[in-house]
């Protein structure tokens, strides 16, 4: 195998990591908020994988198969809230979510 | 044993109330009526019996010092000392406390809590002047705060929450930074000396200098001031002193100030010999301020209890001046003048409550001409208005005399400024007789004046026996407490280490002290 | 669970078993007598039509896939001017033959009716027309029907007795 | 340069072979359900109807390739072309015989439950895509379908994988040189194969696509190449499953030696093809609720206690 | 593999993990909401039980946990108040319409052993497991009462925020093992010095914003307010409590262990953070009408003071915190006892006007509110005030004066709304007699933990030996 | 191996961002999809092909089916995509961008800076980090699997139906 350039794969891990933010932020519908979490999920996992290769060892592999099972486990969640919103407000953009405010 | 007995007494006192107020509403001012009084006879027992044997020991004229575990990790203990300050202002404290029972004989509402915040206020009060350990101290100091907050909060006049707020952050914000104080002080004496403890004994061995000293002792001094109240931080008191209920603005006035001036003979100067004597000429500029401008706010009051309120501010500045002049006759004023001002403005605080009860305001404009219907009322308020002035044969007199003398040592012009308070207190004290009692008839309901009751009469007479009896026997409460004042200015800078040399400044004023003594008892 | 193991196995066995397919273009498959299939329009012995548009069938179709419509000839027989069955409405049920009262419609066992064109499945009456007689031999409606009709008198059919005149006294 | 070339021989050939096998299998089927219900299936074009094939071929290609103008186009064109790609990407790490392999990577078996997850989408967007609600229906069971038989695919599987201590295809078809998977693993055999009809969709399982009440489900609105597409997909899926059930419980090429490794294979893989055409001969479809319960009440504790057991018996043999 | 002393030095969590399927099964043979609660009840007791045999000496569970003095403490901590919120929860749910009420115990057991789980974990990975656990169990807690519109509101809301918080966790522990190696706490230990990369620092920056919303310190705090009100309010305490403090514990953990407070940077931003959390948690907390918000605020400052105790950065550092966190505890779980205990049915207590005359009303109920206030306030004799007190002390360094003023300051600032709470209570004296809305009938049992609260408050305000020596 | 490395990493990048921006929640998801692949293919050639495949397999086969699944259940389709156009709008996603650029150019200077040592990449196969994963990570192992059961059992409440509620006299005996 040949050298990995770690820099480029860290910084493609960035990219990621801040287009999954930049989604989080700016997306109004639950779905995309959601969508954009996994990919914040996804990057920070890139990274160990990166780590893990990088240091030779099989952690950051590890890791990243924790992250898949939390990531996993959060989707579920956020689903059944997803759809129950649905449900109820008939929409899933969070400017229906207005209850609760100051 | 016998601090714990008499904090154990009131306290246990005030939790019985509570719960015999469920049962019956009047039992509870019994209850509390009893404990103030026992506590009062043990006091007064033991300073008759105990009067000579001062007990010179570990740092302090100590009488009778209690000391228990608390939190042994922190270096906390409970840590209790009577000297000859704590003693006078622990007999005040009860003597007060009982009055403030009885004057509250009529309160009808939810008496179970009302006597338990009575008596634990007074606890705290208590708590304060015996507390040997600054932990035990702060606490104590704000034990007082809470049930004084309820008292003023539940039981007070209309605007009673916006004064009982007032009041609370006040003292409690003043008490943190007084807290942050106390937690510096005590691990600088840690790291320095190796062992960690909040014991006041062992902290004034080891005491701070320098810079440290001066922030240290601007958290103490912020406390005392707020509580005093001195000039910048005085402005809860005239909301807290008029809307607080009768007892609350007897004890708040009369007791509660007292601790910070406590406070400040205790703490400031032993703790920050250097600093103390640093700040000096500010805190007197202060003191001298506070008294002039008292008394000016004081005589454009409308209100009955306002103009008291402010009478009381500014004689705490003669409190601030006495302190600040470092001299053993200062201190004695100090002291002669907390007791003083404590039974005259109790008295006062009484009689305004009377005039309320009868009138159903504290407005000056609505009264006058009482003097007709109420002359014993009358004849009482001008003992306790002479009082306030100073007029000599009143305890007053002494103990500004006093304070004044000693400023006079210690910084001229400021003592100067002092005593032109004493010129203005007049003008205001007249006006209370005059507005009153005189000038114009009362046009109101005449029928609801009437003159004093038998349970006013109590009230009134021990306060004109306690206040006269001081007038002329001022010495035995100056014996009582010279040792401790000894003690207390032996702690300068200079000496802290060695009890043997003695500096210039203490050695001057053990002299005057020693005329003093002489001139009081030749005076007598 | 067990019975669809059960279900597979027998299945399986059936590879051992002979083929039921007939190839039928090939091989004609037998088709019973009575096999409704395209419907015919029968004439009698006299090689005439025996319909006689009485709008039975019409009536009977239970998908309307018939019409007719009846005329009379010189002689006052009956006979459809058109008649016109649309196969691929037919449901071939059978009902229009029960319905007929003349055996003139029947349904045969011919089923090979495949059109490119749809429109070429409705027949009209010279498709229907057969030139025999189905399966009723011999059988003539208006023989036995005691009616008038141009070529014979009231009476003279085969099977007809001559019209009793009510009139006379005598049997 | 020599095995580069017989590399690229080798991918040619197998992507031409599989084609041509699921292409084939469209023959078969109809034949072999033919002699199931004692019929004689396709006859006419060729001999035998052999050329049926090319018929079909033909008749799908020149078919109209009709979108429906409601469906989400870019959606509705990618789908079908899911389960080619990755049912074919599956078969690159199916070793037919000793070398004949693309790729033989040491996860092989894992690429095959990656690709085969993955073909989960085809009906999933097949029918969101349509925008028809019978085969939103259709997609809609597909997934729920696919997500569970997939875990129990995986988790029958893993019975061999602790048996051979191995994910490569290769290693798992050495190592049953003595004896064949099907025996120890029976359970994991058995389980592999429901989940793998399941998987591919066949019968009984069909019900994305079920024609008495879905109309065809998820590709109801599909025609011509696209239809096409699920059509030679679902033929490859059956030669893929049956391809990996030979692998893993069937020793692969393994064989006595008077035939050539990969007519072993082909003969293995040719049985559970016309196994799965019996399975469609034979058994009815089950209800939704019944297929899901069946698979998470029965197959899955199946599963696991195959694999705690398999767990079990290596490590006290270790 | 673990050894037989290993397992026996996580029994407890075993033991929860346990009680949490044992209360599934439960539920999957029958129903019941009394079973369901004992169970969870006698989980809890189980596991408290067998943490008492635990050493507690630093042993390591296969590399993944440390039980340490400080993390058995805090387990026990934990323990202790999730057994008292499934006591509020009995009593929560006897007044609210929901038709499944026991996945709650489930989920509360789940969230539980996530917190404890978290506390004693020494490794990334265990950490952020943990972490997910509870975190995963409170979005469904928050959520629970699913029909609300507020209830998955907030749940949708902690969902992304939390998960966002998680991922930055993640990626900033990717860079610090990317330039150690090492996820291992006691192998990280003291790694930040001289020449550590930036890449780490960066990391670690990261890690901070993560915490920064999982403990809601003020940049990352808008969640908290919204989600005390609109979850149930033992799902409410929970959060203020156990899952706060758990994440502070980890933070501490993972700062003092790899020295982190030694980097200027970093301490300058935690000051930046404390400082602000401590005002703007005392500041917004001023105008809240809504009692669970107010806590919400008041949990806000709260962390801010941990976190002056957490950058002491020394030994006493963290035994202030433990003891802080204890009080915190303890006051919290008060506050949101009473809120519960007065909540009757089908109408919960939650704005400040609602307790207006309740000294009348109830004086003994309000005479406990008012000691939970001013603990919250941190005035003395209550517990509050030694938490504070035991904080100042542990902050007082040159370094950290500055925020000790803060502390100070802002704390008075919060007395403002204690005060308010407490004054609303005594007024409307007449108001009060006249109508009396109904307030909830509770077990004794529930009364008894209330009572057992009051005294705890008022026993550590006064004499915290006990509690003291709990440290260690 | 460079060249593919760079290859994945611009689609993944690609089609993240085109995550981010779509209007149709499917076609996002294909997008994702795609940046999973990338991603996997990254995680491949960096020796770690377990992984890789559990990408695919876990991600990309499973959660993202249950975002389908969710999309389908909602029946949400080209429907939502007008009030969406409006978010997308540059106001609505100007800031934040910036901020993450001025992140991400932080991020980039410290990658610049940080010097770590080349090591020459080994594949870790699955034996090793099952080796470990089940060695040294058992307890975390165990530990996932309560964090499923929470989700499992949070899941299974949150998205439950309401239960009807009839009147007491339709009500079946069993609830009665």
């Amino acid at each position: 195998m040949s050298e990995l350039p770690l820099e480029a794969g860290l910084l493609l891990a960035a990219l990621l990591f801040l287009t999954g933010l930049v989604g989080v932020i700016t997306r109004r519908n639950i779905l995309f908020m959601l969508m954009s979490i996994e990919i914040m999920f996804n990057a920070a996992g890139l990274a160990f994988v990166l780590a893990g290769a990088h240091n030779g060892q099989a952690d950051g592999q590890v890791m990243l198969i924790f992250i898949l099972a939390m990531a996993a486990a959060e989707v579920a969640v956020g689903l059944a809230l997803i759809i129950q919103m649905h449900r109820k407000y008939n929409s899933v953009d969070t400017d229906v979510l207005s209850e609760l405010r100051d | 044993m016998i601090l714990i007995t008499l904090l154990l007494i009131m306290m246990g006192g005030g939790v019985l109330a509570w719960i015999a107020g469920a049962f019956d509403k009047s039992l509870p001012k019994w209850i509390s009526l009893f404990a103030l009084l026992t506590g009062l006879s043990m006091m007064v027992s033991f300073w008759i019996g105990s009067a000579g044997t001062v007990n010179l020991t570990a740092g302090g004229a100590w009488m009778v010092t209690a000391k228990y575990d608390w939190i042994p990790q922190l270096g906390m203990s409970f840590h209790l000392g009577l000297d000859g300050i704590s003693l006078i202002m622990t007999l005040l404290t009860l003597f007060l406390g009982a009055i403030s029972v009885i004057v509250s004989w009529k309160e009808e509402r939810n008496t179970g809590f009302y006597f338990f915040n009575l008596l634990w206020l007074l606890a705290g009060i208590t708590g304060v002047f015996l507390a040997l350990d600054m932990m035990v101290f702060y606490f104590f100091w704000e034990i007082m705060l809470i049930p004084m907050y309820f008292v003023i909060a539940i039981w007070g006049y209309e605007d009673r929450k916006y004064a009982g707020w007032k009041f609370f952050l006040f003292t409690q914000i003043s008490g943190l930074m007084m807290l942050l104080a106390i937690i510096a002080l005590y691990l600088i004496h840690g790291s320095k000396t190796g062992t960690y403890t909040f014991d006041y004994l062992e902290l004034i061995k080891n005491v701070p200098g320098g810079q440290a000293a001066f922030w240290l002792m601007s958290g103490f001094l912020l406390a005392f001031f707020v509580k005093l109240p001195a000039l910048p931080f005085h402005s809860w008191l005239p909301d807290a002193y008029t809307q607080a209920p009768p007892a609350g603005s007897v004890i708040i006035a009369a007791l509660m100030s007292k601790t910070a001036a406590y406070g400040l003979i205790r703490f400031i100067i032993p703790l920050f010999p250097e600093a103390a004597r640093a700040f000096a000429v500010p805190a007197l500029l202060i003191g001298g301020l506070s008294i002039l401008y008292g008394a000016k706010l004081s005589y454009a009051q409308k209100s009955l209890k306002r103009l008291i309120a402010y009478s009381s501010f500014s004689h705490m500045g003669f409190i601030l001046v006495g302190v600040f002049s470092f001299t053993a006759l200062g201190l004695q004023g100090v002291m002669l003048q907390m007791v003083a001002h404590g039974l005259s403005i109790a008295a006062l605080f009484i009689i305004s409550e009377f005039v309320r009860e009868r009138t159903g305001s504290f407005d000056l404009s609505e009264m006058g001409g009482f003097w007709k219907k109420m002359s014993n009322m009358g004849g009482f308020t001008i003992v306790f208005i002479m009082a306030s002035v100073g007029l000599p044969g009143l305890a007053n007199f002494v103990a500004e005399f006093l304070t004044l003398a000693g400023a006079w040592q210690f910084n001229i012009p400021m003592s100067i400024i002092a005593t032109l308070g004493l010129i203005v207190s007049v003008n205001y004290s007249l006006r209370i007789l005059q507005k009153v009692f005189h000038q114009k008839e009362y046009t109101a309901n005449q029928s609801r004046l009437y003159d004093l009751t038998a349970r006013e009469w109590i009230v009134m007479g021990s306060l004109t026996i306690a206040i006269v009896g001081l007038g002329f026997f001022p010495q035995k409460v100056v014996h009582t407490a010279q040792p401790a004042f000894d003690k207390i200015l032996m702690a300068s800078p200079d000496n802290n280490s060695s009890d043997q040399t003695m500096n210039r400044v203490t050695q001057l004023n053990t002299m005057h002290l020693a005329e003093l003594n002489k001139k009081e008892v030749s005076h007598d | 669970m067990l019975s669809n193991v059960r279900t597979l196995w027998m299945v399986f066995l059936k590879i051992f078993k002979k083929k039921v397919t007939i190839q039928y273009p090939e091989k004609k498959a037998y088709l019973p007598p009575r096999w409704r299939g395209r419907i015919i329009l029968s004439r009698d012995p006299d090689h005439n039509e025996r319909c006689v548009a009485c709008y039975l069938c019409a009536a009977a179709c239970p998908v309307d896939c018939i019409s007719l419509q009846a005329t009379e000839d010189e002689n006052g027989r009956r006979y459809p001017e058109f008649f016109r069955i649309n196969f691929s409405r037919c449901i071939f049920c059978g009902l229009c033959e029960d319905a007929c009262p003349t055996y003139a419609i029947q349904l045969t066992p011919d089923f090979e009716m495949g059109e490119y064109n749809r429109q070429n499945l409705v027949y009209e009456k010279e498709d229907l027309l057969i030139d025999g007689m189905g399966k009723y031999h011999g059988y003539s409606f208006y023989q036995q029907a005691g009616v008038a009709v141009g070529v014979k008198p009231k009476g003279g059919g085969e099977k007809e007795d001559p019209p009793v005149d009510v009139r006379t006294l005598l049997p | 340069m020599n095995e580069i070339l017989v590399q690229i021989l080798i991918i040619v050939g197998v992507l031409l072979g599989t084609v041509t096998i699921a292409a084939g299998l469209i023959y078969v089927e109809r034949k072999m359900l033919a002699v199931w219900q004692q019929r004689s299936g396709p006859n006419r074009v060729g001999p035998f109807g052999i050329f049926q094939v090319l018929a079909d071929m033909v008749k799908i290609f020149f078919k109209e390739d009709w979108i429906p103008p409601f469906v989400d186009k870019k959606v509705f064109i990618i789908a079908p072309t899911i389960i080619m790609l990755s049912i074919l990407m599956s078969f690159s790490i199916v070793p037919f015989a000793p070398g004949i392999v693309i790729a033989d990577l040491n996860i092989g078996l894992l690429f095959f439950l990656a690709m085969s997850s993955l073909g989960a989408y085809t009906i999933v967007l097949a029918g969101w895509a349509s925008n028809n609600k019978y085969s939103l229906l259709g997609g809609m069971r597909g997934a729920a379908q696919m997500i569970s038989y997939e875990v129990f695919m995986g988790l029958s599987l893993m019975g061999v994988v602790i048996q051979v201590g191995s994910f490569n295809m290769t290693d798992i078809v050495n190592a049953q040189k003595g004896l064949w998977f099907v025996v120890p693993q029976f359970v994991g055999f058995v389980i592999f194969l429901i989940a793998g009809v399941a998987e591919t969709h066949r019968l009984p399982f069909d019900l994305p696509e079920a024609e008495s009440e879905l109309i065809a489900g998820f590709h109801s609105e599909y025609s011509g190449m696209k239809f096409g597409m699920f059509f030679v997909g679902e033929y490859l899926g059956i030669t893929l499953v049956s391809c990996m059930i030979t692998i893993l419980f069937f020793g692969g090429w393994l064989g006595p030696s008077f035939l050539p490794p990969i007519v072993w294979f082909l003969i293995k893989m040719f049985a559970f093809i016309l196994f799965f055409v019996l399975l469609r001969a034979a058994l009815a479809r089950p209800r939704y609720d019944q297929l899901m319960s069946f698979g998470w009440k029965l197959l899955l504790p199946l599963a696991l206690l195959n694999v705690l057991i398999t767990g079990a018996v290596v490590l006290s043999n270790a | 593999m673990i050894s037989l002393a290993e397992f026996k030095t996580i029994l407890p969590e075993v033991i929860l993990s346990a009680g949490a399927i044992l209360v599934l099964l439960s539920i999957a043979v029958k129903r019941s909401f009394m079973t369901s609660y004992l169970l969870t009840l006698i989980t809890f007791a189980a596991a408290l039980y067998f943490l008492t045999g635990v050493d507690g000496k630093g042993e390591m569970v296969s590399n993944l946990f440390v039980v340490d003095a400080q993390g058995k403490f805090i387990s026990g901590l934990i323990l202790c108040s999730s057994l008292v919120i499934t006591l509020f929860t009995y009593s929560y749910f006897r007044n609210v319409k929901e038709e499944t009420r026991e996945e709650y115990f489930v989920l509360l057991i789940l969230s539980t052993l996530g917190a404890v789980f978290m506390t004693i974990s020494d490794h990334f990975i265990s950490f952020v497991i943990s972490l997910e656990v509870l975190s995963v169990s409170l979005f469904a807690l928050i959520g629970y009462l699913r029909h609300k519109g507020a209830a998955i509101e907030a749940g949708i809301k902690y969902l992304i925020l939390a998960a966002a918080a998680t991922s930055f966790i993640l990626f900033g522990f990717a860079l610090v093992y990317m330039t150690t190696g090492k996820m291992n706490l006691h192998e990280l230990s003291g790694f930040i010095g001289a020449g550590t990369p930036t890449l780490a620092i960066a990391g670690l920056a990261m890690v901070i914003v993560g915490f920064g919303f999982k403990m809601a310190l003020v940049p990352f705090h808008f969640w908290t307010p919204d989600i005390y009100a609109a979850a149930p309010t033992p799902g409410a305490a929970f959060i203020a409590t156990v899952s706060k403090g758990a994440a502070f514990v980890f933070l501490l953990r993972l700062f003092y262990s790899i020295g982190g407070l030694n980097h200027e940077g970093i301490w300058v931003a935690f000051a930046v953070i404390a400082t602000a959390s401590m005002f703007i948690g005392n500041w917004l907390g001023l105008r809240q009408q809504n009692l669970k918000r107010l806590f919400a605020y008041s949990s806000i400052s709260h962390l801010g003071y941990l976190m002056v105790a957490f950058l002491a950065f020394t030994q006493r550092g963290v035994e202030a915190s433990s003891f802080y966190l204890l009080i915190y505890f303890i006051s919290m779980l008060a506050a949101f006892g009473m809120i519960i205990y007065l909540s009757g049915k089908g109408n919960e207590l939650e704005m400040v006007e609602d307790y207006r005359g309740l000294f009348w009303r109830k004086p003994i109920a309000a005479t406990v509110f008012t000691v939970i206030m001013l603990s919250l306030a941190g005035v003395p004799l209550t517990a509050g005030f030694m938490g504070k007190f035991m904080v100042l002390s542990a902050g007082m360094g040159a370094k950290g004066l500055f925020l000790l003023f803060v502390l100070v300051v802002s704390s008075t600032i919060g007395l403002f709304y204690y005060l308010r709470v407490i004054a609303v209570m005594l007024s409307g004296r007449e108001a009060a007699q006249a109508s009396q809305p109904e307030t909830g009938r509770h077990s004794i049992v529930f009364t008894a933990v209330m009572a057992a609260l009051f005294i705890l408050l008022l026993w550590a305000g006064i004499y915290p030996n006990a509690f003291l020596g709990m440290l260690g | 191996m460079n060249i593919i490395f760079y290859i994945a990493a611009i689609v993944a990048f690609v089609a993240t961002v085109m995550v981010v921006t779509r209007k149709n929640a499917v076609h996002a998801l294909l997008y994702l999809i795609v940046s999973l692949l990338a991603v996997s293919v990254i995680f491949f050639i960096s020796g770690a092909p377990f992984v890789a495949a559990l990408e695919v397999i876990v991600y990309a086969g499973a959660i993202l089916v249950l975002f389908v699944f969710a999309i389908m259940m909602l029946n949400l389709g080209a429907n939502s995509g007008k009030e969406e156009s409006k978010l997308l709008k540059p106001n609505a996603w100007i800031t934040p961008a910036i901020l993450s650029l001025i992140l991400l150019c932080e991020l980039v200077y410290v990658f610049i800076n940080y010097d770590g040592a080349s090591v020459e990449l080994r594949v870790i196969g699955p034996q090793e980090v099952s080796q470990s994963l089940f060695g040294g990570y058992m307890l975390a192992v165990e530990l996932t699997g309560m964090l499923l059961m929470a989700g499992v059992v949070g899941a299974y409440h949150i998205g439950k139906e309401k239960k009807r509620e009839y009147h007491r006299y339709l009500q079946t005996n069993e609830n009665s």
